[in-house]
């Protein structure tokens, strides 16, 4: 089974150390507004939200990539390659995480690939609100029911709702 | 032949996760509890299963007790024994 | 089972993939209309013209003998047309192939312009791999280039032809730039933009005429507006829209409007062929109506929908949304679904002029419906996840129409509200999850 | 390498913003923030200056360390004359707002002059403007922050502001940044105030780069588990914050109390950590909801809190029904203990209000007090005091000051004078618990003597993060040492403030000393910074800032004389606890400090100590 990104906001503390480690692995400095992972800080609700890519089984992105630049690794994880990316964005309006984003100053679309084995945002987490596991673990079972709980938030009634038919 | 020991009356005082530790019908994170006496600090604690690797300040009467000396002095009717695990502040 | 795709574009090759992984002994053919080695992406010729990737690079699939490998055969050639009841296809050249299911993936066509001299050389469209070519022997640095159109396509052309240094001048017959995809705020932002790059942008212009011959040393060519000017051009690029590849269907009982009428499952009105991509009618899924929408996601997802319902899953389509991104000469711009907005609907506006920035949400209820975006990339998918889900937003919504530019936090709001657990955005149907 | 290498120069006089290049022979004998914005403070003004003139320079700095992945690399300093002392000011601060800047791509923002009319100042990267904040003028902190987060429609700036009390320039207002995190000490919010400057706005997308890369990740790594590790650090702060010593400092005995009449409070319990975790009765939820860390923190000893809905203090004020930065230790003290009330969740929204309008709680609760006090006295009377019937232990008298004391309204004009110029005013300058004008914080010297020292001597006036000797003489880090003597002590707050000066001129917080030492810090700077960084040098350096802050405050006209305390702790005994029948010690500790020191008898720094430490 592949490892994943287990996140749970309950126990972050907004301390944004995946910010920093994941833009340190990166780009070689600090520099959190290149980091791919993000904290979100609701703050009059106490509540801190890291937020990254999901590294979905059937990715929107790399369906999406016009130059197949988005390819899936023997861990599942999906990876930009920089040599075939023609910064197109495509993906970045595809991935309704919206977690691909462009790199102006690259001119390639970046995104998280779980540092190809060991994310250091986990690794830098102090209060394992960030944890690489088995994904078949604990974690991916509570991610499931709550895209069950989401598919019901979702109201089907309305043109843009998703309908499940067949 | 019995020998009846004489009981005291301390005040056992645990903190921050040491609280979950209190005897029942404790105010606050105070318990008046009744020892015999001769009872140690160390007795004391024991007695109401507090780790002793978690006890990292132990103040009695309010004066700092070192490791050391919680296993010989003593208490006394009314003391008051307050213990917290490692903590700080500023 | 004999599998036949006409089209080698993203939705061909798509469903050609999609098809061999559900049928792994059926023989599979993608016939390629245009005379290339390998299927190519449009999306990428730009960037080929402009020099950052060779042809290789436009290649949609980059492995080597990425067909062989899977058992595709991969050919060329021009359909004649369509004999669904015989189940056969005819090539041009006379050959004919049989087919079991058949898919009609042949994309659309750049439009010509019914202009006088809309034929000269040096005239092109921006289309194929062939006008990318042509277009790079005349679009030389300083060269004076006239881009008739300033639509979507005529703004990725944009991009390639100012990196390369050509001397431009935009006509547009709208009184914006992409029109079909942004409002006038926006279309005025990109149409600043550009002037202040240097390129001399016409709105509510029209080509009268292009004719042989210039005053300019380095022009063969001079374009007559419709403002009564003459531009001088060494290249003139027509990008004035596309139409679906549809004409040799004539007869074949496969039913038409702008593209082929195409049922849920992707079906044609004729047994056993489908239709995917630019050259049908797939459903809008912010109108839930048939429309064509030419974008390379929604070739892809038709291309895998058909391919699943040829192979014998039945996969009813939801719906596509309708989305561009755009990079304007470093200027991004990016709209969803319903734009326009709903008539009873809210509107929350992010403007900034001076830094080219501007956000535009369209609610219905407290359902994100529609959106447009200049100048910001950041998480801009987004806006897709909240459309495409329907997500209510509640509260947010309202908080939205005050600041527009909390979207990020609105969307991780509603996506992560409950429980307070995991790294799951919204519920969203990927194409295989639809299946069954 | 750490540092940026540029700084921001604001003439607010001549509405000009420049760039200049950071000194980096003063960037290596000073670090950053406290110890390099005075250096430039003291190379810049006159130290007699008026602190609320014109002539007097606000100093926004960061340190090499901040914006880095250090644990805690997120603090920046304010430096300039105090208004509420006349010493040098530095105040600290913690949140996002400090990395942001030195995302920005500054070290550090020189203020200079004085807007004609109310203004605040952007920073959006490279690009700084001076803007008009006639809008937000007389607005809350918290309105600020947002108004000026729509105005530049970017949720993701962060911003230091004050609020109605530095405008009004209330004399002990803080700088507050990120909503509830604050410069908070000696009055740097009025001298901002008196430059009509509003607020500053950071945004910054640039990155920090470190000399040695990978040999910083591994020291980062190694001293994080250093702090995880410990149980302080890893796991009592995070728990319970800085309040879980309401308890220990009552039991200790050293709890000032009714403006130090007491050192021991009968209802501590009831406004401690424990209790802010326990279930209320109202409304079956605690006090607490969870902790926050600043950027980069990985203790996160922040308190977020919410106060009961049904509360006297909020009914009809739905703005304050949501989470924010609760009650930390010294917080609960000056306005709880030291006023005698008890009632957590008016607490609590004292708290709120001094964020919003930017308030000092320490010095605003120690003022309140010694007006509690002056009132049982009858010196001051509710004529004086507008009705507010201020008897000690009344939640809605604290309530009705706090609200009053930011707009500068009625008797709160008055408490916006803090308490030795309101004590001064009726006759009893020494029921001010102040040292060079400041109040003391939560700790009373005649329990723990060592802080008796820290607060005569510190130079900006009382205050325990100069030196915080309770760690030793209390929670026995980094080892326990006897609080009711003064052996030693003169040695121990030495080494106290030289440490403290150096940690708090790298960008790290002090907080992590309950798990680090020097030795477990040189290796991050050293790492990070251009030139070789040991412990010893970063222990000279802070050597180094402390005597350069005391010629300072020399020159500004103080003398041996203000080292002292008020007569209360060195004449008065405790009453009860331990320290009973204890009075301070400091007349026998300041000489041998002086001496440690290589200072005269009178508390100058001899030309040899100067000339040893290169000032």
């Amino acid at each position: 089974m592949h490892k994943a990104l287990v996140i749970d906001p309950g126990k972050c503390t907004g301390c944004k150390q995946c910010e920093m480690a994941c833009s340190y692995v990166k780009t070689g400095e600090f520099n959190v507004s290149k980091s791919r992972i993000r904290v979100f800080d609701f703050h009059t609700e106490a509540r801190f939200v890291p937020y990254t890519c999901t590294q979905c089984a059937e990715a929107w992105c790399q369906q999406a990539c016009p130059v197949n630049a988005i390819t899936t690794n023997a861990d599942g994880v999906k990876v930009v390659n920089d040599n075939l990316c023609v910064g197109c964005k495509v993906c970045t309006i595809a991935c309704p995480f919206g977690t691909v984003n462009y790199n102006a100053e690259t001119k390639k679309v970046i995104k998280c690939d779980l540092c190809l084995g060991s994310p250091a945002c986990a690794e830098a987490c102090p209060t394992s609100a960030i944890t690489f596991q088995d994904s078949e673990q604990a974690g991916f079972d509570k991610m499931k029911l709550w895209a069950t709980q989401a598919a019901h938030a979702a109201t089907h009634e309305g043109p843009n709702a998703p309908v499940a038919k067949g | 032949m019995t020998t009846t020991t004489d009981t005291i009356q301390v005040t056992l005082k645990l903190y921050a996760s040491l609280g979950a530790h209190l005897p029942a019908g404790h105010t606050r994170n105070e318990a008046r509890v009744e020892v015999p006496e001769g009872t140690t600090i160390l007795s004391l604690l024991d007695s109401h299963n507090v780790p002793r690797e978690a006890c990292h300040l132990v103040l009695l009467n309010g004066v700092f007790q070192p490791p050391g000396s919680r296993g010989n002095a003593r208490l006394k009717a009314g003391d008051a024994v307050a213990v917290w695990p490692p903590v700080a502040g500023g | 089972m004999d599998y036949v795709v006409l089209g080698a574009g993203p939705a061909g090759v798509t469903a050609a993939e999609t098809l061999r992984s559900i049928d792994k002994t059926a023989r599979i053919t993608i016939i390629n209309g245009e005379k290339e080695p390998q299927p190519y992406s449009r999306m990428a010729i730009p960037y080929y013209i402009y020099g950052k990737i060779e042809e290789g690079g436009t290649y949609l699939r980059q492995t080597e003998d990425h067909y062989g490998k899977m058992g595709i055969e991969y050919r060329v050639g021009r359909c004649g047309g369509i004999d669904s009841k015989g189940h056969k296809v005819h090539l041009s050249g006379g050959e004919s192939i049989p087919y079991d299911k058949l898919l009609i993936a042949t994309g659309a066509s750049p439009i010509i312009p019914p202009m006088p001299g809309a034929n000269l050389p040096g005239v092109h469209t921006c289309w194929t791999l062939n006008d990318a070519r042509e277009i790079l022997k005349h679009a030389d640095k300083g060269s004076p280039v006239v881009l008739v159109g300033a639509g979507f396509i005529g703004c990725i052309i944009l991009e390639a032809l100012y990196l390369k240094g050509c001397k431009i001048t935009i006509v547009e017959f709208a009184p914006r730039m992409v029109a079909r995809m942004m409002d006038e705020t926006a279309g005025g932002m990109l149409g600043r933009w550009c002037q202040k790059k240097g390129v001399d942008v016409r709105v509510s212009t029209k080509v009268e005429g292009i004719r042989e011959g210039s005053d300019s040393p380095d022009a063969k060519l001079t374009v007559d507006l419709s403002d009564g000017t003459s531009v001088p051009a060494a290249l003139v690029v027509l990008a004035v829209g596309v139409r679906s590849n549809i004409n040799f269907l004539v007869g074949s009982g496969v039913e038409t409007n702008v593209g082929i009428k195409v049922n849920e499952y992707l079906e044609t009105t004729a047994p056993d062929i489908y239709a995917a991509g630019d050259c049908c009618e797939g459903i809008d899924l912010s109108t839930g109506k048939p429309d064509m929408l030419a974008i390379q996601p929604v070739a892809v997802e038709h291309g895998r929908i058909a391919a699943q319902n040829m192979a014998g899953h039945p996969t009813p389509h939801e719906g596509s949304l309708n989305m561009n991104v755009l990079d304007t000469m470093g200027l991004i711009s990016s709209s969803f679904g319903l734009w326009q907005g709903a008539p009873l609907g809210k509107t929350a506006k992010l403007i900034d002029e001076d830094n080219f920035k501007y956000l535009k949400l369209e609610f219905e209820g407290d359902k994100l419906i529609g959106a447009q975006c200049v100048g910001m990339t950041d998480h801009v998918g987004m806006l897709r996840g909240l459309i495409q889900t329907g997500f209510h937003l509640g509260e947010w919504r309202d908080k939205l129409l005050e600041a527009p530019e909390r979207l990020r936090e609105a969307y991780v709001a509603v996506s992560q509200a409950r429980p307070n657990y995991g790294p799951v955005a919204p519920h969203t149907n990927t194409p295989v999850a639809k299946a069954g | 390498m750490g540092w940026n290498g540029k700084i921001l120069r604001v003439n607010l006089t001549e509405g000009t913003v420049k760039s200049e290049p950071l000194n980096m022979d003063w960037a290596q004998k000073y670090l950053g923030l406290r110890g390099l914005a005075s250096k430039y403070l003291i190379e810049e003004i006159d130290p007699k200056v008026d602190a609320l003139g014109p002539d007097n320079k606000l100093i926004f700095a960061t340190g090499p360390l901040t914006g880095t992945a250090a644990s805690t690399g997120g603090r920046y300093s304010v430096v300039t004359k105090g208004a509420l002392t006349n010493a040098i000011a530095c105040s600290n601060s913690g949140g996002y707002f400090g990395a942001e800047f030195k995302f920005a791509g500054w070290d550090m923002m020189i203020v200079e002059g004085k807007a004609p009319k109310p203004v605040y100042i952007s920073i959006i990267d490279d690009k700084c403007e001076i803007r008009d904040a006639a809008d937000i003028w007389g607005k809350s902190v918290w309105d600020t922050d947002e108004w000026i987060k729509k105005r530049h429609q970017d949720p993701m700036m962060h911003i230091a502001a004050i609020g109605v009390a530095g405008e009004n320039q209330v004399l002990y207002s803080c700088i507050v940044n990120d909503l509830h995190r604050a410069a908070g000490r000696s009055g740097v919010g009025a001298v901002m105030g008196s430059k009509n400057l509003k607020a500053v706005a950071v945004r910054g997308t640039g990155g920090v780069k470190v000399k040695d890369g990978m040999r910083f990740m591994k020291a980062t790594r190694e001293a994080k588990k250093v702090l995880q590790e410990n149980a302080v650090t890893g796991a009592g702060l995070p728990a319970y914050g800085t309040q879980v010593l309401m308890n220990v400092i009552n039991e200790a005995g050293a709890m000032p109390t009714r403006n130090s009449r007491d050192v021991q409070f009968e209802n501590a319990h009831d406004i401690s950590a424990e209790a802010m975790a326990t279930p209320r009765k109202t409304d079956g939820k605690p006090n607490l909801l969870t902790n926050q860390a600043c950027f980069g923190c990985t203790i996160a000893c922040g308190r977020i809190s919410k106060i009961d809905e049904t509360h006297f203090t909020i009914q009809n004020k739905p703005q304050y029904m949501h989470a924010s930065g609760g009650l930390e230790y010294e917080a609960a003290w000056a306005l709880g203990s030291n006023t005698g009330v008890d009632d957590l969740e008016a607490l609590t929204y004292v708290n709120f209000i001094c964020n919003e309008q930017g308030l000092d709680p320490i010095s605003f609760g120690a003022t309140v007090s010694a007006a509690m006090e002056l009132y049982e006295l009858g010196l001051i009377n509710q004529e004086t005091t507008g009705g507010i019937d201020l008897k000690f232990g009344s939640a809605e008298a604290l309530v009705k000051c706090v609200e009053l004391t930011g707009k500068a309204e009625g008797f709160g004009k008055e408490l916006g004078l803090g308490s030795l110029r309101l004590c001064t005013k009726y006759g009893r300058p020494e029921l001010s618990m102040s040292v060079k004008g400041q109040e003391f914080p939560a700790y009373d010297s005649r329990g723990i003597q060592g802080m008796g020292l820290t607060y005569a001597t510190s130079n900006r006036g009382a205050c325990h993060l100069r030196s915080y000797t309770v760690s030793s003489e209390i929670l026995g880090i980094p080892e326990k040492t006897d609080p009711l003597t003064t052996d030693g002590k003169p040695a121990l707050v030495k080494a106290f403030q030289d440490a403290t000066a150096a940690v708090d001129s790298t960008g790290l917080c002090i907080f992590t000393t309950f798990g680090w030492t020097l030795n477990d810090i040189a290796p991050q700077v050293d790492a990070a910074c251009t030139g070789e960084w040991s412990p010893e040098r970063l222990l000279e350096t802070g050597e180094r800032i402390w005597n350069m802050e005391r010629v300072f405050n020399n020159k500004a006209g103080f003398t041996a004389k203000d080292d002292s305390l008020p007569a209360r702790l060195v004449s008065e005994p405790a009453k009860t606890g331990p320290a009973q029948g204890l009075v301070n010690g400091l007349a026998k500790m300041l000489p041998e400090y002086y001496a440690l020191r290589g200072w005269t008898n009178d508390g100058v720094p001899t030309n040899e100590t100067l000339s040893r430490l290169e000032l």
